[in-house]
């Protein structure tokens, strides 16, 4: 399956957002196409070929 | 003054602090144990981006609650999902609303603001805007539901204090949440005048992290803001556009009118 | 910045008070508790006239130094006289100068203040001079031998704060004694200003005593001279004509350029 | 005697300064015909017809 | 300079003048005859009301192009209806939109602003509103399409000048458009100033037709205007901290060094 | 305001201009045209010296008086030497006096200044003394019997304006003879500031002739301090914290309170 | 038919808009129900009982 | 004879002010020994061995 990581192209052979990224540490969450997927959703959102997945984290800021 | 309180909750300082900036993540802790800041600032960012991560344990070490930001969204879309984002990472639905309306500028996009700010609190956010210093803007705000208004005394990062106390008066008067200068604070005298202006806070970032010393001055401003809050409470004396003595004006030893002095 | 050193003696702070003005006398005991000021200054006035005696021992009960002004004095023959009579009284050969030049803004009067203070420097007084910002009039007291120079930030009484921090800061430059912010004062942002621009120390009279509340403004003052300390010493930002961003500019989670946004 | 006594006019009958102003507590000093007299010669300073005594005390100010 | 030029329209005068105030109606002509402006704002008020009328005529008389406002509207739609009016009542499609935000600050309201903007200028309106210092909504009324745009320096009627003149050259730089310097104006300095800023040309209404002497006022300002715009083309020297000799250093006559001077 | 007299001489103006800094001797000419000064300064110097001369023919040809200066002196003694050498060049007993009491700020020596113009005036000179904004030593030149005094905005050369305007207010208030503003001006709007402190007239050199365009700044400055001189005379409206409507607040169209706005 | 005029109630017998307000100077517009009605309309319009007119004129101001 | 003019050390045959610098133009003087001497008193006044001779000229300036 063809999905853009943090905005790179990545191919990788996974169902669910968390085959993807695993379990997050607190700091961070996940969005699909520019949707934040709640942590406790992240085994039930399957991944579609062509999805694009962000994962973010809390940074020094502001 | 008694403490600031912001949608309810109890802040344990009028300073608060954002982290960007520090030329090293271990200055961190000492600048938090200076500060002592009721609330500190973080941004979300990608996971693979090169910024600074591996703050939460700090933060959480000094017991200092988080208030991520939406700094760099150039439209009320953007900040709503960098708020959504923040929220589902850090578990708090604080936030610190940024709508950047020029990059050289770094000034707000207050017509974004305002609608991002209206969907943020329909969607049960408690939103703290960064501002300009337009009282018609903020009390928009108020009226939108924002728990708290955050108007610039000068550009981010610029340290030119507060260019337009006039304009920061008028937004202490025209809402009725708590007020956080933000942005501009270069020293301790800018976030004292803040104070004295009527804010109920003052937010540094720059100012701290970017100072040569970034402890000392962290330290530095937290004295100023409680000084500027003590002056406030304290009723200054009226400015005079004469002088008066402060000495008394009778009973000195001198020669009389009449000899040759 | 280490302890305020004036003429070989160490100061407790940088903070030095005025009396005159407290609304009721047993006022001062608390202000002093509340400033913990490193001198605190009296006049001598005859014994007949209204002027609030009584001061001495609340200064001793606080182990605070006295320092006798010279106000009122409209000569250096006069101001010469006056500090005869306090050293003979209080047993100090410090005293601050000052020589007015006009009753309606009790500017001083450098001519004269010059003069004096060359006087009193031979007599073999510690000379702590009240003066204009002008930075040559203050090299001249310092090359007279004065102990410290006390440029004024605005008239006396007036509140008006620093109306030109250009010509502090040329004084400060202009001389290697301490300089001593006289007179001007307001409020808490003031006073950090002055130590910010470099001067040494701070002295605050009306500012305090005519306040509202005098000891919370006593609290104020000296939590913004220890404010305005450590920010000189942290060594701010530079002012800058545009912003600066305080977040990453990198990382963020949004719509690529192509997406309709 | 005729003195003047911090700018009153006085009739008395003394001898010293001391005779006139007694001991003087701390924060207090005094000047004869506007000079300060040290404490330690109160008693050996005469008075004369006309002199102007002065007697200052600390009080709160500047 | 070369001449101004709003929307094609080339104007006579980079003064512009507001009419409202005048203790006599009879001192307009005169006022026109010393100020020469480029363009003259009027109000559109019901006949019914005690507003001084017949000042067509006047107008016409000078031959000085009308600018009706909207002055007083709270609302897009008011300002809409009440251009509408101004357009039918005097032929022009010009007018000066404000749309108040705060009946005390008389400030505007931004996002009301814009949107009467947008709706005006697609009703064929030639729009010139009148807005904050703001840098970021100025270019969005540009955007909009606006023929100018018209940033406080300070509150309508403080003759408090400008305020913020880091923000006047904020909006300079961010528009293509025309910036005219509206509200605050009390004096002919701050005309001049707001010209230096850049700003292309000042309304003056308060500060002339409240003067003393409105007539001479308006001569001040019409000589202000051409004293800030000769004076922004002439290229300032630069500030700089430090003097700079404006006499020969050289070849001065004197005790040489050895000499006891 | 009528004419300005100094000394019982009627100026042609109350703009005065310095020399020096020409960019090319012969921009003098136009830049003299364009100012129209009421009189102009030149420095005395060696004739061989790099000192541009030949400068009298110039002023001549367009009748302007001239006002030599003792720039560059260090004491009284220097000051009163190069007033008798221009007296005895020129041909005229009127002198701009200055002495300089630091080389960096270029800063008067207002001790060596009195003493200066004390002596001076008992060798019948007319005196225009360079000086600082204290009110104080501004009485005592006019008491010594100075034509006028001459307080500085800000160091000269500087460009930075009138830094402490209360000050020069200060100044105005306390002399009877004519105050001119000298040293500091670098544009239009300060020239007009100066004017509406009271300042009776302002002398501008670097200003004008190391501006970009040194011809058109002198114009601006012409302008600039007609501007300053009637906007004194009209009598300016008083500075308000608070809005004030220059358009009638009755008789607007709009929707009545209860209708949906 | 009762109209209200420049905010003012009025029992007037009028058909159009011109019938009330006559011609118009230069300087001055009339509007219905707050809608501004060009001068070439105001013998077209027909005014009807509870109409809201206005008519407005320059004044000093801004 | 040795003087030194305008600063320059220099050896000339002179018996006067005059003889040295000539008759001055308008917008001149000169000076002996830092004491101006009046134009018309140049051919009167004799310089001696080491007078110092300044001669200035009005210049741009202030």
């Amino acid at each position: 399956m063809r999905l853009t990581l943090n905005g790179v192209p990545l191919d990788v052979d996974v169902t669910t957002l968390a085959d993807l990224v695993g379990p997050l540490p607190t700091g961070q969450a996940a969005a699909v196409n520019l949707e934040v997927v709640p942590r406790a959703d992240h085994d039930r959102v399957a991944l579609a070929d062509g999805d694009v997945v962000d994962v973010v984290t809390a940074v020094a800021g502001g | 003054m008694s403490d600031l309180v912001i949608a309810g909750t109890r802040l344990a300082s009028r300073l608060l602090l954002g982290t960007g900036g520090l030329p090293r993540p271990d200055l961190l802790g000492p600048v938090l144990a200076a500060a002592r800041p009721g609330l500190v600032t973080v941004s979300v960012r990608r996971t693979s981006s090169t910024a600074a991560g591996g703050i939460l344990s700090v933060l959480q070490e000094h017991g200092v609650p988080v208030l991520p930001n939406t700094a760099g969204c150039l439209s009320a879309r953007e900040a709503v999902l960098t708020a959504e984002l923040a929220r589902e990472a850090l578990g708090t639905s604080w936030v610190k609303l940024e709508v950047v309306g020029d990059e050289t500028t770094l000034m707000p996009d207050v017509v974004e603001l305002v609608e991002a700010a209206e969907e943020l609190v329909a969607r049960g956010f408690t939103v703290l805007p960064y501002t300009t210093d337009d009282p018609v803007v903020a009390r928009r705000l108020a009226d939108a539901g924002c728990a708290a208004v955050m108007p610039l005394g000068s550009p981010i990062g610029s340290g030119l204090g507060v260019l337009n106390p006039y304009a920061i008066e008028a937004v202490v008067a025209a809402v009725d949440v708590p007020v956080v200068l933000d942005a501009g604070v270069g020293t301790a005298s800018d976030a004292a005048l803040a104070l004295e202006l009527g804010c109920d806070a003052v937010l540094a970032a720059t100012a701290v992290t970017r100072a040569a010393d970034p402890e000392r001055m962290a330290h530095a401003l937290r004295l100023a803001v409680a000084a500027g809050t003590a002056a406030r409470d304290a009723g200054r004396i009226p400015r005079r556009a004469t002088a008066r003595a402060s000495s008394p004006t009778e009973g000195r030893v001198t020669w009389s009118p009449g000899s040759s002095c």
